[in-house]
């Protein structure tokens, strides 16, 4: 049953060193803040999965939390790369990073798999493509009716599952909407999982695209507003469009990296501190 | 730039997505990614297509944005969509069933045969570059029922040989996906910055067939890193019209 | 694109005899005017697909339109049995009806195939069962990573697929809420679809567990008020729960059963004046 | 009936209801059917767990009603309920998922293994009566974590063979389901009209464990299709008490 504790709390419980994490959140509701926590509270050899790890596993993998990603789109959407994460690829700095790379419809139908109790999933995919070459959880079966064959793809099931949403309610349901992703079946799928919320309210009120997990599937509730800054709650905030440009520049040279991970996330002691320390750059996409 | 003097140039990314908008037919089921495609549908929604359907792979069914959203996952897309999904549904009930023509795809590289490569540039163990990687693209590119990719000319962008295939076209010839049993008919078409290639009629490589105004066939065969051939009925592509320049910068100045 | 037409044009259009026909809804928005109209237009050989074929489906069966049924539970949830099912599998009246039979999980995972456009759907299930002695469609499938052996079930793809929903908009798109059971799967795993609504609105509004059919997957829609009955529509209608009780009474013997078809069926043109013949009886439980 | 003299009379349906009831432990997710089901679990509900987790096949997860749906589709139980999915979801990432503390199951025919029979008396073939079929039962019985099954006591229900296996309770003995790898542990006990019948700690048969108030043991075990075992320490079920009476009938008389 739900718990509702400080994010420290939230991720110092739910986190440890060697653990299969995943932080979901497809381009909308991206758990940014639990990021800096867990950088903050230096996890390391973490096997990070995300469909599209973009800023949030660049300032992860470039901290030196990250063994291993298992991913399917790993850039920085409509702006660019991610220097960490390629640095990481390209020369092993911080050091070695494994990958594990699947397409989002592969990795969709593995969270689904975890999600539903199932060892596989499947589906009609890496046909005529080299990624079943280089990633040995790619495999294939054939259908036991037609003799087709199809991809077979193993389930995900982490250790952690970690997301936002909007709402929680005073019993500890939890409520999101707009674009929610994976991240029912995250949490589904997850050993454990940790939920930021905006705020917590007495009744959900209906929405389009309306997602509730039940108060028993979820372990902490940690209220964050701004939780997913840069990325944005819908009908809470918006996406910080400016923030995403910025990372260029700010990630490309690892020592100016380094110098910006300290002052906003190492150097602050909680995600109010964070947005504190990026006042005056933050949100000008916003109005 | 005034209104009582229009503007009549245009840059060459401009012609690319003007193109590529021109091919998309009114009530076109779309699946569009971030960026040049997703220019391209809005723009044949607001020139030609009012009724294209776009589908952007965030899970944003008939989204009908008035400006371009710099984020797939960009809330205007699901505030006008028609339906919002999640994401494995839009990849096996919506994708994965077929229910998509046209699917657009960018590229690093791409071959001949319209095979793409997004994941690396040189040896996938040790990469010179380390691309994004594949995305929705694998699937979009076995399952829609055509494809159109859009990427800018040079000739390590369109290559003699991939470094890495990240999503099939038409593999290795022609009839390649009917061996493989793929669903969908695979690009049927690549728009660049300099001109337009299709499948030839008779080889099936991807040869010339339009230039962009201004640009000499010649040029277009350097830039390219196979032996392209340039087919007999070339033609130049209309310049951009007044109003679809109009349209195009429209959107895109509300994206900055 | 959906096309707005009358009921008795849609299936006339959609529905032939010989078809693989499956009228969904889960004990709410059952499709009950297109049985009738099927009934009406004296449709041969169908076979009938439902995971709960309740009264629609003995209707059916009773008028001789089935030749098999394909289901998980055949019943009169509440109230007792299906006489005219029974008749038909007990004793061949009016005639021989082959049977196809899952449960629930592995019908839900038939549809679920149809909609994804997979050949078969995978789950942990029938373990134990005489089922898989007796039905045909149920296999077996071997996880390639784990060696785990789990049940397979081929894909439902109908050629016709009936449901019920509260509201269509002026584009054509369908909404519906409240227990959404497979009617979204068994639209997109169809290869015509029929979709009844309450009535046509403006704009959608915002329901908890709201689903939208976007117009281009729907061939045809029908305004049909109160559609459903005896079942119900959310938010229109209740259920008609005197009509169930009182089903065992009117169809346990045949010819009063055919009587009552005939008399609220077959004499009637269309469901408004099946509702009108039913008056004075209808709605009792709904104060 | 009149409130000031309170009715201490109670049906052995009812007492069978009360004592389905008390076996949920507040805080279990439940999946519930119809029927008695559904009516113990809102009564436990209602007296002793009122953190009960009630989980209709339906789709509908922590309903909360205030009166005894006579359907699982029912209106009060999405209009009540924490959340609301297709059924798709419900059998694959809640019951499938092992998420389900209790499942309740109805029976037909049950054997001394809790093996349940729902879908023919007689041959499959040529049945001589024609039942409704599986439901949600054979994966209910496999994927819940424990399993209640209630059912009115008789020698043509509690019997020696099944005509049909539905649901798999502990197949032909106590290592049967870990012979077949099943997640759950099975059913845990039976409760019929004339009393509670528990696996024997030895030989894991179901055997008579208690009996309702005025049933005789013997009267049980002649009732019973097998060679029925008497526990020696057989309890008699306590009475129903008046606040459970109350409950049970203020929900039973609003499904009027």
């Amino acid at each position: 049953m739900a718990r509702v504790v400080s994010l420290n709390e939230a991720i110092s419980g739910a986190v440890h060193d060697g653990d299969v994490v995943a932080l979901e959140g497809f381009t909308h509701l991206i758990p940014f803040a639990a990021g800096h926590e867990i950088i903050r509270q230096e996890r390391r050899d973490l096997t990070l999965v995300r469909m599209t790890p973009d800023i949030i596993y660049d300032q992860l993998i470039g901290m030196g939390c990250a063994k291993k990603l298992i991913f399917s789109w790993a850039g920085n959407p409509g702006a660019g790369s991610l220097y960490r994460f390629r640095d990481a690829v390209e020369n092993a700095i911080p050091h070695e990073l494994e990958i594990e790379e699947h397409s989002h419809a592969g990795m969709a139908a593995r969270y689904q798999a975890g999600a539903s109790g199932l060892p596989f999933g499947v589906l009609r995919g890496y046909r005529g493509t080299d990624l079943s070459k280089v990633t040995t959880s790619i495999s294939e079966i054939t259908c036991p009716f037609t003799g087709e064959t199809l991809a077979a793809v193993p389930a995900l099931t982490p250790d952690v599952g970690v997301i936002c949403a909007q709402q929680a309610d005073r019993k500890g349901n939890v409520m999101m909407w707009g674009i929610t992703g994976v991240q029912k079946e995250v949490v589904l799928a997850a050993r454990r999982s940790v939920v930021l919320v905006e705020e917590i309210v007495d009744q959900f009120s209906p929405k389009t695209n309306g997602v509730v997990l039940p108060a028993w599937v979820v372990d902490t509730i940690s209220v964050v507003p701004s939780g997913p800054h840069p990325s944005y709650a819908q009908d809470y905030s918006h996406r910080d469009n400016s923030f995403y440009a910025s990372w260029e520049r700010i990630s490309r040279d690892r020592e100016a990296f380094l110098a910006w991970m300290t002052e906003h996330v190492l150097n602050t002691g909680d995600h109010d501190a964070y947005l504190a320390s990026l006042d005056g750059t933050r949100h000008r996409s916003d109005s | 730039m005034t209104s009582h003097q229009p503007n009549t140039e245009w840059t060459s990314d401009e012609m690319m997505t003007v193109a590529a908008a021109r091919e998309l037919t009114n009530g076109a089921i779309c699946f569009v990614g971030i960026g040049l495609p997703s220019t391209a549908a809005n723009l044949a929604r607001a020139i030609h297509a009012p009724d294209v359907v776009l589908i952007y792979e965030s899970g944003c069914i008939g989204a009908k944005p008035d400006r371009i959203p710099p984020s797939i996952g960009d809330g205007i897309l699901s505030e006008t969509a028609d339906a919002v999904i999640s994401i494995p549904e839009i990849f096996s009930y919506w994708l994965q069933a077929g229910r998509i023509d046209v699917g657009f795809l960018g590229a690093a590289q791409v071959d001949r045969w319209g095979n793409i490569n997004t994941t690396v540039i040189g040896d996938y163990g040790h990469p010179k570059v380390r691309l994004p990687g594949a995305g929705g693209a694998p699937e979009i590119a076995t399952s829609c029922k055509s494809v159109i990719i859009t990427l800018r000319h040079g000739p390590r962008a369109l290559v003699e040989k991939l470094d890495f295939v990240t999503s099939m076209g038409h593999g290795n010839g022609p009839d390649a996906r009917q061996r493989w049993g793929l669903p969908g008919a695979g690009p049927q078409v690549i728009f660049t910055d300099l001109g337009v290639l299709r499948p030839d009629e008779e080889s099936g490589e991807f040869s010339l067939v339009g230039v962009h105004p201004g640009v000499d066939a010649g040029d277009v065969v350097r830039a390219t890193g196979w032996a392209l051939k340039v087919s007999p009925s070339l033609v130049e592509t209309p310049a951009p019209t007044e109003r679809e320049l109009a349209a195009l910068r429209k959107f895109v100045s509300h994206d900055q």
